[in-house]
């Protein structure tokens, strides 16, 4: 892979293209909050950026650090309670776009953020599901970013914090839940997408990485979609605006 | 009536051994001066219930006050893991009981409106559901499909920290309020701590403003700074540095003895540990103001 | 995106016959503009959905709009009855659904929270509850005791009356703001009427003003003086003596169809209506400033 | 009955006086917002007022005209939503007292505010519950004022809005509701009480009034206490706050 760009700038700028004008984005802090920002500063001027802080609107100043960063809030359109963002704005279908994390997806997008091994008996004790359970249900898209590699890409999650398509995507449909579930996983080798079953297909590939690579930092046998495609290397102006205007020093870039 | 006391007095009167205590603030205004007072007067036995316990109760778990912590998300926000909850938990030393986000603000929201349980959509996801036996379903009698429903949570008792009361408890609240009016209405007893303790007038020229009402409060007290490393809206900043450096002290139970030694019983109180933090701490916290347009309520 | 237009294009693009339609507000900011806009539009066959009716559901029956109403408080406040509904209920010439107001508001919660239904403890009041079938019971699954529900109201489009929007349509509301909120979460389509349109900047200067977000509105209208005969906290004072005055209009149906007929047929909109109520009547209703002490942000 | 005080006079003192310091108040306008303010005047300075509008603490400059009068809003302690009135404040057990009426009260309290004659045709629709069933069930006192009419006390209510003791103060406790019910019914010739079993009894005559004339304006039967009272009467100081400060148009006190 060339060096021209991080593996971090890299899955940021694929995920900013994911999104689209006027989407209204549950933003966590991070490579998310990058995303968005470099996708409001390039094709989606009108994107709409919330945060379970209860902050809706915001456009901070500087490069928010938590969640609860005060520059979210100042100059933010509004201000909630918790109990309004996720009954008023999530709850209520009106939120188009989540990201989600956490340190196992599994083969059919779910996601584990609570514990490796036994729930009762932690291996690894997770900080837990936070917001991610109601954005991955009720959020009408979700996107998650993540490193690729074999022990995060299990062929099923120890524990399932925030559904993906469960078994399947009929599994998910019968449990009723609004959201459409993980779109895509952007990854630092390519974009993994729900096949029609929501079976997690390799779709694309990064400039420079091969699908040998992506299937041996799976954990599943790893299909791919008929067409494979190669992703639009990054331009100069999407790395100027993520190093120059957005992460000046590097925080979450390296 | 005035319900003016120090710290040292409210948490001695109205914080015992055993409570259920909700120390509020979802990132924002988190009472640390409150959480460091409990440790210093050495209670025990405490459940401790947050979203996100944040550093104040991995202290407080450090310095051994908590039987059980109940919370939605365990982490040292923007850094990584509360390494001594993770240690007692995963060393099986602590209880925990656990929920989403939103199952747990609700569970506040239902204590606060005195209701029995309040009900969420399914989220498919049912591991922690069958985790928690707390978390339950009934059946919607329009459609015959299930929801998820909580109980009340009702803390004995709330610490709310907020920028400015009035010295019978009605404050006001601004930035990021999370679940600071929840929390206070569904606790027995709320102490205040306020940046600023100003005339009622001030309070009344905003009514709109105001998120607890005095009858509900217990103790009001001034504590500038009670924030500290959180953050209190146009006070001052977060101190983010701190969040990073308790990631390194908490790797080590004797470094993390040695900050309780140093900053929580090596200290009488809040104005001790602030001055202690020093003038550069104080120069880079420091924001520059920024006011609200204000509002006319017309004099009828 | 500005979403600006006149109240004209507003209703006639956002309201249509046989819609259930929420003009919000109780007591205050009730949007009497666009009450009168949807009558001189000629809107038929309505749902109109309030807690209080209050003049304005009066007056749109009576010029033939509604086919049904759904409230929980019909009087004329602190005067009487609401004389021209409560003719037609007598006479069963419309239809109607009622709730306390806690059912009522209720309702608007869970439509504005995505949830099938919400619960309230029993009243021990059964009587209502049996002439309507939308009250329910469900057991909680805790103390195997009942609880009342009701299902969601999700009106096809809520009318919000503001006190300053910006031209995308994040709205600043002070005073009491009653049900504003959830009406128009609960709402599918929403219409803002602002006093004032001002800059982003004066809205953003204070985010926990803001009670309606730009997202979920579509038009937004600059109407001073909408609130007529009810009032805007801060602009204009309650006009009582109109109150009264309806008292008496409503007592015959040709008093009230010559009230329409001058007051809203006569007038091209609320301009109009306004310049025609008089001087003396600005006079009596003008009030005196009375500003909110300023909150600080922080320039984070 | 001497002349000395209108009838509204003496029914709003009267309630002013069942008024204790530090009770909190679910006021409404009219005879009951005049009793509050008479007693904050008197002897429960700390009596703390809050209205279904949703305003906490007021302290209006003038005789409020509505329930929504912006007078209550302007140097008031709090404004929240109605949601949070009903759930907050009232639900919750924060109200001590709530104050009731209606066109009809019956022999164990139960109130009609809703409808004469029958539901589904009424021969008069009366404005309905408002806050009343939930006030009626969850304050931990309510007081009614009325005046004394047969018609408007009947054994039994057409439509029940609001529960007093039901059919006898076991049905009331058995409906698990957490308000004790109605404390007293304040009319302008004297007291009622509920007796052990929740009915109605006459506890107190005002002075003047006489017990036939309570019997004669009364639907049922009506018994009377033990020790049939008589009720101190309004002092200078009082009729002085409620003509001179409270009132001095006479608007409610006519």
């Amino acid at each position: 892979m060339t060096e021209l760009w991080t593996a971090s700038e890299l899955m940021t700028i694929n995920a900013a293209r994911l999104l689209r004008d006027g989407d209204v984005v549950f933003v966590g802090v991070g490579l998310p909050n990058l995303a968005c920002n470099l996708a409001r500063r390039t094709h989606a001027p009108n994107l709409y950026m919330i945060y379970e802080a209860g902050v809706i609107g915001a456009r901070p100043n500087r490069l928010p650090l938590s969640i609860g960063d005060p520059t979210l809030v100042s100059g933010a359109a509004a201000v909630c309670s918790m109990y309004d963002i996720f009954t008023l704005y999530l709850q209520r279908g009106n939120v188009d776009v989540g990201f989600l994390g956490g340190a196992q997806i599994d083969r059919y997008g779910n996601i584990n953020a609570t514990v490796i091994g036994e729930y009762t008996h932690p291996r690894v004790r997770l900080p837990g599901s936070g917001g991610s359970m109601e954005i991955a249900a009720w959020a009408n898209r979700c996107y998650i970013i993540t490193p690729h590699q074999k022990r995060r890409f299990p062929e099923r999650v120890d524990f399932c914090t925030s559904a993906g398509f469960l078994s399947g995507k009929g599994e998910r449909q019968a449990a009723g839940v609004r959201g459409s579930g993980p779109q895509a996983v952007v990854t630092n080798l390519g974009i993994l997408e729900p096949d029609e079953n929501g079976e997690l297909i390799l779709t694309a590939l990064h400039p420079g990485a091969t699908l040998a690579d992506a299937r041996e930092n799976t954990g599943w046998p790893l299909r791919t979609a008929a067409e494979l495609k190669e992703t639009v290397p990054p331009s100069a102006e999407e790395l100027r605006i993520l190093r120059e205007e957005l992460d000046p020093q590097g925080i979450y870039l390296k | 009536m005035s319900k003016l006391c120090s710290l040292a007095e409210a948490i001695s009167r109205y914080v015992h051994d055993g409570d259920l205590v909700y120390l509020a603030g979802f990132t924002h205004l988190i009472p640390f001066a409150a959480g460091h007072e409990i440790i210093r007067q050495g209670r025990k036995d405490l459940v401790l219930a947050r979203a996100t316990p944040d550093l104040i109760y991995d202290q407080m778990a450090a310095a051994g006050c908590a039987r059980k912590i109940i919370f939605s998300y365990m982490g040292n926000p923007g850094v990584g893991s509360l390494k001594v909850l993770r240690r007692l938990l995963e060393a099986g030393r602590l209880e925990w009981e656990e929920y989403s986000h939103f199952g747990m603000i609700t569970r506040l929201q239902a204590g606060a409106s005195g209701l029995p349980f309040l009900p969420m959509n399914p989220t498919a996801a049912t591991d922690l559901e069958q985790a928690n036996p707390l978390y339950r379903r009934v059946t919607d009698p329009y459609s015959g499909r299930e929801v998820i429903v909580v109980p009340p949570l009702q803390p004995d008792v709330a610490v709310i920290h907020v920028q400015r009361a009035d010295a019978r408890g009605n404050a006001h609240i601004w930035g990021i309020i999370g679940e600071q009016k929840e929390a206070a209405f569904a606790a027995r007893r709320v102490i205040i701590t306020a940046e600023e303790i100003v005339s009622e007038e001030v309070i009344r020229s905003d009514p709109n403003r105001t998120l607890i009402p005095e009858f509900i409060v217990d103790a009001v007290c001034h504590v500038p700074y009670c924030a500290h490393p959180s953050y209190t809206q146009g006070y001052y900043d977060r101190d983010n540095a701190f969040y990073l450096q308790w990631d390194e002290i908490s790797e080590t139970e004797s470094a993390v003895q040695a900050y309780l030694n140093e900053w929580i019983f090596g200290v009488p109180d809040r104005n001790a540990y602030w001055e202690k933090l020093g003038a550069e701490t104080h120069a880079r916290l420091h924001v520059a103001p920024r006011l609200s347009h204000p509002v006319n309520y017309g004099a009828y």
